[in-house]
Parts: structure tokens; sequence; C-alpha cells
């Protein structure tokens, strides 16, 4: 598992690679501090998740509560499709913006603002 | 150049010899040689058209309204040169005559 | 840093860290670091936690209680660190072995967690097991957040509802279903468009408590064909959803994929009721598998017989000892949750005379279970309604105890009215009691007490009803003895499918007067799914067995017979324009003081009714109690024509001098044989001629300008 | 004088009352006369079905469409005389629906699968399809009542540019490739054979036809009907145009519109008045001159055919095809000149047909002396309301409601439904009704225009009664113009609905029948019905060439209608969807890939209803 912060111009990208689950959720979620700690937008790249776990889709819940409460927007970007599938089906889905890629999730949020 | 019309008969067959130009002006006096032509109820009609430089749709529709008014009657375009020819194409109207050349066909 | 003093450990056994547990709440529950383990067993002399990693064969770890953990009867350790997605529980309990003293205890076995709210080993529907293993059904820790965004239970009032009882994965199993997730709570989640296009507010799931479908499974020894426990009546966890019921149970997710179902059904104005079965659990008699009671508390759990052996009043080897002041906390604790935690509408309990029977069986005047369900502060709006009725002979629909709060599955609806729709001589005196919503038996209570259906899952589907004469359950392997002999069916001509147009037409009218009459009477409707496009089970009164075609729904259906899906949706439809036909008063019938009756019942003439028994026909008038003080409302005239002639009936004018509009006319080709308030065509005549076995309902009132 | 012995007729209208005891409904019919109609034990009843359905009985309905207020129903049955009165009995009913308001022909299939039907019978007559592949050399021009060759060897452009039509609109409305092809094929058939190229004048006109003999055929140049014999008539050349441009709709292929440029130049040079507006109806076909001598009667003339018939024969297809301004102003001009001279309100209800060079009246040509023809007032107030869509002006609407609203008085019939054929133009002295000319027959196509007239009147001006008024002539249409038996449609029917099946009127092709008028109603049936009275969305089909369409652009505007009432829902190319289109302006933008694709699109309402129950 690792975890990579990028600062673009419209938002900060964060790059994870590996599972999150119930093990690896809360190293992420220390990780993401500095992103989550400041005031722009976010966007998390899912190019490097093969899975996500109950407790993965909990700390992405959270992250995306934390962020609203502060109206700020967070987008994830190049999500597996079995991934999507299960986020589907178990409701977290609709609380998330999509995008196919990093660059697209940028632009989303560049567009709408 | 002006437009010669001599009329002859030979047995089922009538001829017209056509010289010069059959334009729109002077169809109206072909069509009378036609109705002349036809009142003998020959079994061809001939047009002879190897001198005739220019022939416009308004003289082929002359030909093509006889042939209706008398179905029977079959026509002939003997010699015809190529602008005439294009002309029969171009109206639908050469599957409906024969074109004869030196021979007589 | 954490500032709980309880968050350390105070054991410590081969790396794994522990200390004195909570003896509540039982079951497995994280707390802080740690994860607290409690059970109950009255009659163990020591019990061990014993953790498997996901799947694998042995144990991770067996931690022995020590003596000084257990309180009373319930044994609590809290375990600290446990990496809780990827650990399953069980317990290992010692104790005598001394059947005939209904003791069961059994060192060798491992058993799960009665209160395990998560349970694997059969994670994805029909995955065939690893048989050797010797722990099947596996309780695992569960995370109970979500996040409801605002939803709670709708709580619509009884009597608005309309019923719609499906089966998880036969409603969408089927290829033609076109959802992404065929057979799960997603894919029922895929079609709540559907399900609010027909219009019904409230479905009702046979079985979702986790099951094995391998119980009892077998290939028919003619077709090949795979049988098992298709139903699910034959629990294993009160407290777990079915994991292969969600496309996501291979991941443990099945609490989220069924939350996000109750939140979207309630998002669109859908209530959920689940089919509770406390009767009897999966362990069967002394011959079957030690699951979790047996090997806990066996003498606690169930009923026993002085010798020890297993009271069958169930019908499937035991029965579930409900009066038993642990077991009926239980199942308490057990409905509370499915309230508290999925916004549960409602529960439908299977054969819940049970529930109503001593420890040795005998019927109690007053069921201290039933009287704590009904008086439950967390479930005082939740909707109880009880199968009246058992497999032990005990029949008690219209006496089932129940304490102002409990509604009834009326099968004397279902009986009369097949009586009644094929013609039966004789049955049109309590039909007429029916269609008020049953006041012969409801009296005390009223209307929304009587679930009226006239199918069900357990027999014949409504387009079977008026296709055979006789069941045929070859298929099911057991030679056509299985399922009811008693159908009151008619195949109207011809056993089974038929070319025959008019047999067709006939069938197809008899479905339409089938929805008139359950929609059109007091009472609460159930339809049961694929009924409203005339889906059929061949002449099979009883697929709790068979995972196919026969028993899934088939949508093509939707397309082929959308004659009588439109019109079912039609009268479901009027039923909520029209609060008349769901009153939640019994219809006076006695006028008197100037003031018109309710209800009429009235002769072809226009006169008094003919009761005779050769009489099948039945009209009456039934207006809004609104008359009562003299402000019209909504007026009905209902005529059932249940005889094989056309019936001349003599019109009397609307109270509100008002022209009568057809509102139902079931002699009438698709697209007009229905139509809503505005659209009513206005009667001509005086009298009006209602076609052979045909319903006919006209309205007045000021609800058609 | 008070008849006394027993006949029969058909009555239409609506139920006011039933007795069910006495079994007696009481009719009121168009002319609001109240007609007790007695249904005996042996009365059976039918409702109307469409061609392609099976008989479909309601003999055991009776009782329940009989008891519902305002039920549209016919009842032919026997007058009996009984004093001064007769009681009727009927014979049989036939119900074109199944509840007040309720009209089968309003199903949202209806129309296209009577085109289907029909086009399906007539691919099967001319060309044995599809057993041997669609040939024209194989069509003739009469075909018996069952479809069968009469054996003659005449084939004609004007009918088979309507056949030709006939397929392009069945086309578009189903997709099916058997209609495209035989279109197609049609159109380069026409080219082919009937198509005289004039170079010196830079026109192209079409022969009458040809007859055919072996591998020679003689060229018709002059029209062979009575009307206009040795001329060239206006009427011919424009209906030359009916089918090619409605394959040009379809397939944008830049050949059939070259052919109908040249045509409309010919229009312009040869027939139009320069000096008094219009265009004369019949010119000699070797000067090409309007005033000709030899034209006799014809000589100097114009008429509704010649002024008024481009714009529903080619004109109207031909703008909404190309979109090009110089057609929308040809329409407007057309129309400006029919509500300046066709109307004649102070003489008669209906308008002026034949004029002379200044407009005079010319009441004493052939047949017509001063005697109306009703199918052709309704058109005129049909095709204003299309114009009307295109470029608003009151007087278009004015003459066009004007007609809709004296023409049902005139020339319908309100005892049985249906509109006549050919009336005198001022009624019998003394009478307030129109005598028939010939007969009281009522024709097909006659019928179309009443349907089309009173859709179109409802769907843009909605007027209930205009509603009530295009519902009871497609009842009557449905009910008794559909030949179940052989297919498509009866040329003529007794005034009681009756087919009459004599001398012409035996046939289903003659040079005026061929598919033209009876799918050209089911094409506008559908479309009005749908997209402008029951809202209801529609799937339209083309099969453009790659690079037919200039700018690759695909117009599918399916008829004139009300701008902004509808817009494109959804399209696909070859079944797939596509997303290249521009919904309100209904054009649809082609890929330049050079492949021929299939292109569907599903045009809907800005309305939409929601489906019932609401």
């Amino acid at each position: 598992m690792s975890v990579e912060i990028v600062v673009a111009d419209t938002a900060d990208v964060v790059r994870i690679t590996g599972s999150i689950d119930a093990k690896t959720a809360p190293e992420i979620g220390l990780a993401l501090q500095p992103a989550l700690g400041g005031t722009r937008d976010v966007v998390v790249d899912f190019a490097g998740v093969g899975y996500v776990s109950s407790a993965g889709l909990r700390l992405l819940l959270v992250i995306y509560r934390k962020l609203q409460a502060e109206s700020r927007r967070l987008v994830l970007a190049a999500v597996k499709d079995d991934i999507i599938q299960v986020m589907s089906h178990t409701g977290f889905l609709p609380f998330f913006t999509v995008a196919a890629n990093e660059s697209d999730a940028l632009a989303t949020l560049s567009e709408s603002r | 150049m002006p437009l010669t019309i001599e009329s002859s008969q030979a047995g089922d067959r009538a001829v017209i010899r056509l010289a010069g130009t059959l334009d729109a002006a002077s169809a109206e006096s072909v069509r009378q040689a036609v109705d002349v032509a036809l009142a003998a109820q020959p079994a061809w009609l001939e047009l002879d058209v190897e001198h005739v430089d220019f022939m416009s749709s308004a003289g082929l529709r002359v030909v093509i309204f006889a042939k209706q008014k008398q179905p029977s009657v079959k026509i002939a375009f003997r010699k015809p040169q190529a602008p005439i020819l294009d002309t029969l194409k171009k109206t639908g109207f050469l599957d409906a005559v024969y074109v004869i050349g030196d021979d007589g066909g | 840093m954490d500032v709980r003093i309880d968050s350390y450990a105070t054991h410590d056994f081969a790396g794994y860290r522990f200390r004195q547990g909570k003896a509540l709440p039982f079951g497995a529950s994280v707390v802080g670091n740690g994860v607290n383990f409690s059970v109950f067993s009255s009659r163990a002399t020591a019990c061990s936690l014993v953790l498997f990693e996901n799947g694998a064969p042995l144990p991770l770890v067996e931690i022995d209680i020590p003596p000084e953990f257990r309180i009373g009867d319930v044994y609590a350790i809290t375990v600290f660190d446990l990496p809780i997605e990827d650990i399953e529980y069980g317990f290992r309990f010692d104790g005598p072995s001394d059947p005939h003293r209904g003791l069961r205890y059994d060192r060798t076995r491992i058993v799960a967690d009665p209160y395990a709210r998560v349970m694997s080993g059969r994670d994805t529907w029909r995955e065939e097991p690893d048989w050797t293993n010797n722990y099947q059904h596996r309780s695992r820790v569960s995370f109970d957040d979500f996040d409801w965004e605002g939803d709670r239970p709708l709580e619509h009032h009884m009597s608005d509802l309309v019923m719609y009882e499906l089966h998880i994965r036969g409603f969408t199993a089927h290829p033609s279903s076109g959802v992404s997730a065929p057979g799960t709570f997603a894919g029922l989640r895929e079609k709540i468009p559907y399900l609010k296009r027909l219009g019904v507010n409230c479905v009702e799931l046979l079985p979702v408590f986790e099951f094995d479908e391998w119980e009892n499974s077998r290939t028919h020894p003619d077709t090949g064909e795979w049988l098992g426990n298709y139903w699910g009546y034959s629990t294993l966890g009160f407290f777990a959803p079915k994991a292969g019921y969600a496309s996501t149970g291979r991941f443990g997710m099945q609490i989220d994929e069924l939350k996000t179902l109750v939140k979207d059904l309630h998002a669109n104005g859908i209530e959920i009721i689940l089919d509770v079965v406390f009767n009897h659990t999966a362990e069967g008699d002394h011959r079957g598998p030690t699951i979790s009671f047996r090997g806990i508390d066996n003498s606690t759990y169930y009923m026993l017989t002085p010798d020890g052996w297993y009271y069958n009043f169930s019908g499937c080897g035991n029965t579930f000892n409900c009066n038993h002041p642990v077991v009926r906390a239980l199942v308490v604790d057990c409905l509370r949750y499915w309230a508290a935690e999925y916004h549960i509408d409602g529960f439908r309990f299977d054969l819940a005379s049970i529930l109503g029977r001593d420890q040795n069986g005998a019927p109690l005047a007053n069921p201290p279970l039933l009287e704590s369900l009904a008086y439950d502060p967390i479930l005082s709006k939740c909707k109880l309604i009880a199968e009246a009725w058992d497999a032990g002979g005990l029949y008690q629909v219209g006496s089932f105890p129940a304490y102002g709060r409990w509604a009834e599955w009326n099968g004397k609806f279902r009986d009369s009215a097949r009586s009644y729709l094929r013609s039966k001589p004789g049955t049109i005196g309590e039909i007429a009691s029916r269609v008020q919503g049953s006041p012969d038996l409801y009296s005390s209570r009223g209307p929304s007490t009587s679930v009226n259906f006239i199918t069900a899952h357990d027999g014949f589907t409504l387009a079977d009803l008026f296709a055979y004469n006789e069941k045929h359950n070859d298929a099911n392997g057991e030679g056509n003895r299985d399922g009811s002999d008693d159908n009151e069916s008619w195949n109207c001509g011809a056993e089974g499918p038929t070319d025959d147009p008019a047999i067709n037409a006939l069938r197809l009218r008899l479905a339409k007067n089938a929805m008139v009459l359950l929609l059109f009477s007091q009472g609460v409707p159930m339809l049961v799914m694929g009924d409203e496009f005339g889906r059929t089970q061949h002449g099979n009164n009883n697929v709790y067995c068979h995972d196919n075609e026969l028993a899934w729904v088939d949508w093509t259906y939707a397309e082929t017979n959308a004659e009588l899906f439109a019109f079912t949706r039609h009268c479901i439809a009027l039923r909520a324009a029209l609060p008349v036909v769901r009153s939640p008063h019994f219809p006076n019938a006695l006028g008197g003081e100037g003031r018109d009756a309710d209800i009429t019942f009235l002769g072809t003439d226009g006169g008094a009714a003919e009761w005779a028994g050769w009489n099948s026909v039945l009209a009456y008038r039934l207006r809004e109690r609104s008359y009562r003080d003299g402000t019209p409302g909504d007026e009905l005239m209902v005529m059932f024509n249940m005889h094989w002639e056309e019936q001349y009936f003599r019109l009397t004018p609307p109270l509100d001098g008002s022209p009568w509009h057809v509102l139902i006319n079931t002699t009438m080709p698709s697209g007009t044989d229905a139509f809503q308030p505005l659209d009513a065509p206005q009667v001509t005549g005086s009298s009006f001629i209602a076609g052979p076995r045909s319903v006919v309902v006209l309205i007045s009132g000021s609800r058609l300008h | 004088m008070q008849i006394e012995y027993p006949y029969s007729d058909t009555i239409a209208g609506y139920v006011q009352s039933f007795d069910s005891a006495r079994m007696i409904a009481v009719v009121r019919t168009a002319a609001g006369r109240d007609v007790p109609v007695t249904i005996t034990p042996s009365t059976y009843a039918k409702i109307t079905v469409n061609l392609g359905e099976s008989y479909r009985d309601a003999t055991s309905m009776v009782p329940s469409l009989l008891a519902n207020l305002d039920q549209c129903v016919f009842a032919y049955g026997t007058f009996y005389p009984k004093g001064s009165e007769a009681t009727f009995e009927a014979q049989f009913l036939i119900f074109p629906g199944t509840s007040p308001g309720r009209f089968r022909h309003e199903e949202p299939a209806w129309w296209i699968e009577q085109a289907r039907s029909i086009a399906t019978s007539y691919v099967g007559w001319q060309f044995d399809h599809p057993a041997i592949p669609i040939d024209y050399r194989n069509y003739r021009t009469y075909l018996q009542l069952g479809g069968t060759k009469k054996g003659d060897f005449l084939q004609e452009t004007d009918t088979i540019s309507r056949l030709v039509y006939g397929m392009s609109a069945a086309y578009m409305l189903t997709g099916e490739d058997a209609f495209l092809d035989a279109s197609e094929i049609g159109t380069r058939y026409l080219r082919d054979h009937m198509r005289f190229v004039d170079d010196d004048n830079d026109v192209t006109y079409w022969y009458h036809g040809i007859r055919v003999e072996g591998d020679r055929e003689t060229k018709l140049l002059t029209s062979e009907f009575g009307d206009d014999l040795q001329s060239l008539p206006m009427y011919e050349q424009i209906y030359a145009l009916a089918g090619p441009t409605m394959t040009y709709r379809l397939t944008g292929d830049p050949e059939i519109l070259h052919d109908i440029e040249q045509t409309v130049k010919l229009f312009e040079k040869f027939f139009r008045d320069e000096s008094g507006g219009g265009y004369f109806s019949h010119i000699d076909p070797i000067t090409l001159d309007p005033r000709a001598a030899s034209l006799g009667n014809n000589r100097a003339r114009k008429n509704w055919n010649s002024v008024g018939d481009h714009a529903p024969a080619y004109l109207i297809n031909l703008f909404l095809a190309t979109g090009e301004a110089r057609y929308a102003e040809f329409l407007e001009e057309t129309f400006d000149t029919i509500v300046r001279y066709f109307p004649d309100e102070a003489n008669s209800p209906f308008v002026n047909e034949r004029f002379h060079e200044d407009w005079s009246h010319d009441q004493s040509w052939g047949w017509q002396q001063n005697r109306a023809v009703v199918g052709h007032n309704l058109k005129i107030a049909w095709n204003l309301l299309r114009m009307q869509s295109l470029k608003t002006k009151p007087e278009y609407v004015a003459t066009a409601r004007k007609l809709g609203d004296t023409m049902p008085a005139a020339g319908s019939d309100l005892q049985r439904f249906g509109w006549y054929d050919v009336v005198e133009r001022t009624p019998a002295p003394g009478t307030n009704t129109y005598r028939f000319v010939w007969h009281d027959r009522k024709a097909w196509w006659q019928q179309e225009q009443a349907i089309l007239a009173y859709a179109i009147l409802h769907g843009t001006q909605g007027d209930e009664r205009y509603l009530r008024l295009g519902r009871e002539a497609a009842a009557f249409y449905n009910a008794f113009f559909l030949d179940h038996d052989d297919g498509a449609v009866y040329f003529n029917v007794l005034a009681n609905g009756m087919p009459y099946l004599l001398g012409n009127e035996r046939f289903k092709g003659s040079h005026s029948m061929s598919a033209y008028h009876s799918i050209e109603l089911c094409f506008l049936s559908a479309v009005y019905t749908n997209l402008l009275i029951t809202r209801q969305p529609m799937v339209f089909h083309f099969k453009p060439y790659p690079g037919g369409f200039p700018d690759n652009i695909l117009r599918v505007a399916p008829d004139l209608l009300p701008p902004g009432s509808i817009r494109i829902d959804a399209a696909w190319l070859d079944d797939e969807p596509y997303a290249a289109f521009d919904a309100d302006a209904l054009t649809v933008t082609l890929p330049a890939d050079g492949v021929r694709h299939r292109v569907k699109v599903k045009i809907a309402p800005t309305t939409w209803l929601q489906d019932t129950p609401a």
C-alpha cells in the first residue's frame, strides 16, 4: 500500500496503490491528512487500487462527508468496474463524482465552478 | 441553314428526307409533312437525316407524337449524325426506333 | 490517545490480547480497538472462542474463556486488535451429553453465535460448499454504521397498503429480468421503478435471514434438476441477512446492500416487510446437524418432549421454544435489531400460532411473546402479521391473540374467494363478509386486521388457479404427493395450456375478476409476484425446492400478458384513488335514523339481495361514511356476476343524484376494461347487463368532474 | 311521400340512451337526429379491425358498449314501416372503438401497420415479391380487385410515381427494406424509361407513359386521358415528381434532385403564367405553348391541379428534404394564389376550380361545369394549415377554417358519416341540398382529404368539433374501406358503406389508385394523430447515400408541423444509438465515412403525455 499526493492547479490529487481495507484504512487515513487538512478540492486516483473492502468504503464516505462539510469537492478517478459495481450495489456510489481518469477529474472540477 | 423537306412513298414505306437544321421554328412544318405521310397508313416511316446537322427536341417530339398517334407504324432514322443519336438517347427514344445505315438495315 | 480504562488487555494467549468482556449486548460488537464477544449457555461447563482466518479449514487460535469471565449464564470476552474483516469466529462448548434430559453438548463441534450479524459459508448462492469443512456456517464481525440520510420506516397506515409478496432470488433470477445483479437485493433495487409503475406500496420478502439452500438438497431422479431449499423457510441465523442474496455477499457486504435496498424502497414510498420464521430452525430433529442452538443450550432453545425428543409443530423437525424467557428475549432482540438497524417496516410470522404455544406445546391464552412484541417500544409502529395457524393443527384465523396490534393472513378470504370465482354454489353469503373486510372474523379489530389474498408463494399462481384442476408437482420428485390437494381451482375446460381462444379469454377474465375482488375488498390486499401478468408454475403448487424457471418470474410475460398487467395496474390505482374501498372501519350495513347504510346488498332487480345457495350473483352499493352526516362522497355500485350467463341488473340512482359511470367492466377488451374516474364513461340506461362471469363497478360522485 | 316498404340503411352516431330491458338504443346521428335502434337476438356486432388483423366479434359486448353514453357506433339495419313511424332493427353493428372517445384508429401503431399491409400487398401484386427480384418491367397500371394483372401493357409515369411515393412513405414508417427497394428501383425505372431530357430548353419532362411491346416500347408523349388528350397536362408532370421526391427524402440521391430541379424549370419556363400568375393546366406537345389552338378546351386554362397540387404532390416534400428558401417561396406563392382566386363564397361554399387565363371562372369545362370535387376543398384546407406552420398568415387559417366549417353540411353524409364525391356547387332551387352529380358513392381518396383536413385542423387549431369530424371520417373509412379479403383498400363504397365493385372501380390499380392516397393517408394520419393529437412518440426510417445530402445534413421533419411542436428524442445509426443530431432543428448530421447507414429517429411531441393511469 502506498499513497502519493500531487498538488495540481485545481485540486490535490491523491494516488493510492494497493487495497483499501480494514488493515490499510487507518494508514491511508493518516497519509491523506496533508490533503484533507487543506482547503482545496480532492481527487483520489484509484488506478492503482485493486480492492476496496467495507472498511475502505467507509473511509471514503467519511472523507466525502468531511470535505462536503467544508463545501469542498471529492472526485474519484479511474475506479475499476468491479469496484464501481460493488459501490453501486452497496449504495456508496451515489455520494461520489466519478471520472474516467485524473485529467477528466480535474477537468470536471474546473468546469463546474 | 434552313430546312428542306422532301417526301416520297415507296410501297409500304414513307420516306421523308430532311436537310438542314430542324429547330423549334421548323418543327411545325415537319409535323405537317409527317401527318400527310402517315395518312397513307405506311408500315414504315423512314426519316433520312443524313444531312441534318441539328435536330431540336421539338423536332423529335413531332416524331414521337406521330408514333403515339399511329402505334402500328415503324419509325426508322437513316444515317443520323452523332449529335442526333445523342438526342435520341437523352430523350429515351432510341429504343423506340430503328436506326439504319447505307445497307438499308 | 484512548482514555477508556477498559481499552487495555489483562490477558494474553498466543499473541492475542484480551480481557473480561461485557455481558451485553449479546453477540460480537466492536468496542474501541477491540471486539466484545458475549454468548449465553445455561448448562455448559466451559466455553472457548474459536477464531478463523476467512474460510480457513483450521482455526487461527482458540481462546478458552477464563471461568471468571462468566457472569450468570453469559460468557463475555473482549479481544483486542483483531483484523475484523479477515476473521470468522465461533464457540466450542463443553457440557453434558444426555439426550433424554435434553442435553446435547458436543465438544467436537464449533457452533455459530445465535446473535451473529453476518454469517459466512454460503456467500454465493448455490456455490458448492466444501463439505469436508467441519464448521460450515461461520459467524463474522459486522459494521453497524450506515448513512441513512434521514430515512426511517414509512409508517403507512395498514389500510392504505397494497402488499406484494416476492422472493428475492425468484423475482430477478430469470435472464429476462434484465437486471445487472440477478437474484439479489441489488437486483430488486433495480426493479423499484417497475414496482412504482405497478403501484404497490409494500413488498413482503420471503425469508432473507441466513439459510442454507443446500439443506436437504438433491437431484431429481428423472430430470436431474437440482432441488434444494429455495424458499428458505429454515433459519441458520436470525440476525444475519442471507449472504447469497447479496451480489456483494462474497465480500461480506450484504448488510450495506440490504440497507441500501431498504433506503431506496422507502425513498420511493414502498415499505418492506420480512417473512420471519421463528417456529423452527435449520437444525432439524435429533438427526439434524449441530449448527448453533443445539450445541449451546438445546433444552432452552427447543421444545422437547419429557424424554428429550423434539416436538414438531412446525412440520420441520423441531420447534423453537419461543415462550422460554431466554428465547423470547432473542426473538424480541432480533426484531428490534431489524426494525432499528435495517428500518424494516413490519414482519410476517410464518406459522405464527406456534409462537402462542407454551414450552410443552399447549396453546396459551395470553402468550408472553406475542404480548411483548405487541407492546414493544421499538416495534410499536411495526406491522405485525400472523400466519395464524401451524402444522400442529392450531388454526386461529380470527382468534389469534392480537392485543389490538396483530394482523392476520386471512386464509378464509383466499378459500371463499377461490370458491366464489369458480362459481361454487353456496359461497355468496361468505363472500359478502369478505368484501367488507371480514367483520365476521375481526369485528373487534377492524378490516385492517385482514390481509386479503387469493394466491401466495405457497400454492397455485393466479394464472394456474384457472388453468388446472389438479396440482402437477412431479418436478418436485416426490411422486406428486407433496403440496395441497385442496386448491379450489378450475381449469376452465382444459387442463393446462390450450389454443382454444374461448378458454384463454375466460381464464383472462377470471383473473381480472379475481383482481377486482382482491383490490376492491376492504382490508389489506396482497398480490404475489408475477400474478399481475399471469405467471405460471405449470400447475405446480409447491415450488419450495425449485431454483429454476418454474419458480422464477419470467418477465417476458409482462409483454405477452400486458393486458392483465394494465388491468391490475388500473385496479391498484383505483384503490389508491378511492378511500371508500380501503376504509379503516367496517362499513355499516344498517341504515336507520334517516341515514343510509355504508353498504347495501342488492338483488338484480334492485331490491333485496338473494342469499340462497344457488345464487352466484352479488351486487352491492358502497358509499363513503361522509354520507352519514349528509356530505356526498364516492359511491360505488359493484356487480359480481359469477353466473355462466349474462345478468340483467336494475340500477337505482346514486344518492347524490348524479349519473353512474363505468369504472370497471371485465367483459370489455383491454384498454376499456377499466377507467380512471375522469375517463369513466357515463351509463346510458337505468339498467345494466353484466356479461357472463364478469365484474362491473360503477361510480358516482364529484370525483368524476 | 311516406315510405311504406321495408328498406335497409346505415346509421352512424353516438349512443344517447339504452334500455337493456327492451334492447333499444337511441343513436344520435351527425345531423342531430335521434334514431331508436332495436337490437334483436340475431343482431351481431364487430369491432373495427385493421388490415392484417383477424375478425373481432363484439356481439357479447353489445350491452356493455351500448351502456356507454356517447359510444360511437355504426348500425346497418332495416326500417320497417309502422304507421307514420318506422322501427329500425339492426342487422349488425360496427364499433370503431370500445368506449366513448376511444377510437382504434388512434392507437399509436394503427396507421403504421395499415401502411405496412398495403405496401406489402402491392409489392406482391406488382412484382411477385418476395418470390422474384423487384423489376418494374413487370409493373402494370391495372390490377384486378384481387391484385391480379389485367394483361394490358401500359405503364403510366404518374401511376408508377404514385406507387413509388407509397413505397417510400411506407419505408419511412416501417424501415422495411423491400419498400425502399421498390421506391429506388421505381425511381430509376422512371428515369430510364419515362424521362425526356430536353437539352435545347434545358428542362426535363416526363412521358405520359410507355406501351411495352417485347424489347421495344412505344413512348407516349401526350396524355391518353380523356380530359387531357393530345397535350402535356401539368397534372401528370407534377405527379411524375411525387415518388422521386419522397424517395429523395430517404436517400438524398443527387441524381433524383437534379431531375426534380429540371422538371421544376419546365414548370417555370413553359407552364407558368408570367403575367396573370399561377400555372397553366396544359401545353402543346410540340410547341410547349399553353395558348396553342390545338389544346381545344384546355387552351389557356388553369385549375386546381395546375395551381395547387404542387404542394401536396411534391413541393412540401421537396422543401422538407432540402430546406431551400426558393421552395418555401414557391409554396407561399402557391397558397397566396389559392386563397386569392379559389374561394367563391358569394356563390358557393365550395371553391371554384377552373379558370381562364385572367382568372375568370371557367364553368363550362367538360364534366366539371359548375361542380365541386368535395375532396379538393378539404385538400385545400388541409394544405393551407401545413403551409401555416411554415409561414403564418391569417388568410391561410381563415380560408382553411371557413372550408372546415362549411364542408360538413355541404359535402358530407350526416346520416352515416363519410364524404361524397362530386356535387353541384349550388343547391337545387328551393332546397339546401347540393345534389350529387352522378351518384352518392364515396371515394377512398376523398375520405383521405377529410381525415387529414380535420386531423390537422384539430391538431393545430385545437377545436373539439374538428376532432369529432376527423374521427367520424376516419371511423367510416376504417370500418368500410379496408379490403380484409384481398388486401389494401376499396376504390369506392356506396353511401351506406358497402363496397362498390363495378367497372373501373373494381380495380386495385388504376391511373388514380396504386397505393398513393391510401399510404399517404396512413403516413400523415400517423403523423398528425401521434404527434399532434394523442402526443405519442414515433419512429422514422431513412437510408441516405454517403455524400448525398449537402453538408451531410439529413432533415427528418415528417411534415410541416407547428414550429416547436416536436423534437428528436433519440437517433440510431444502424441500430446503434447516435448523438449527432439537433433535436429542435430536426436534423441529423451524418458521419462523413463514405458508408451508407440506416438512420432511425424517434420524434416526440414537445409536450409528452404520460401513459395512463395518471
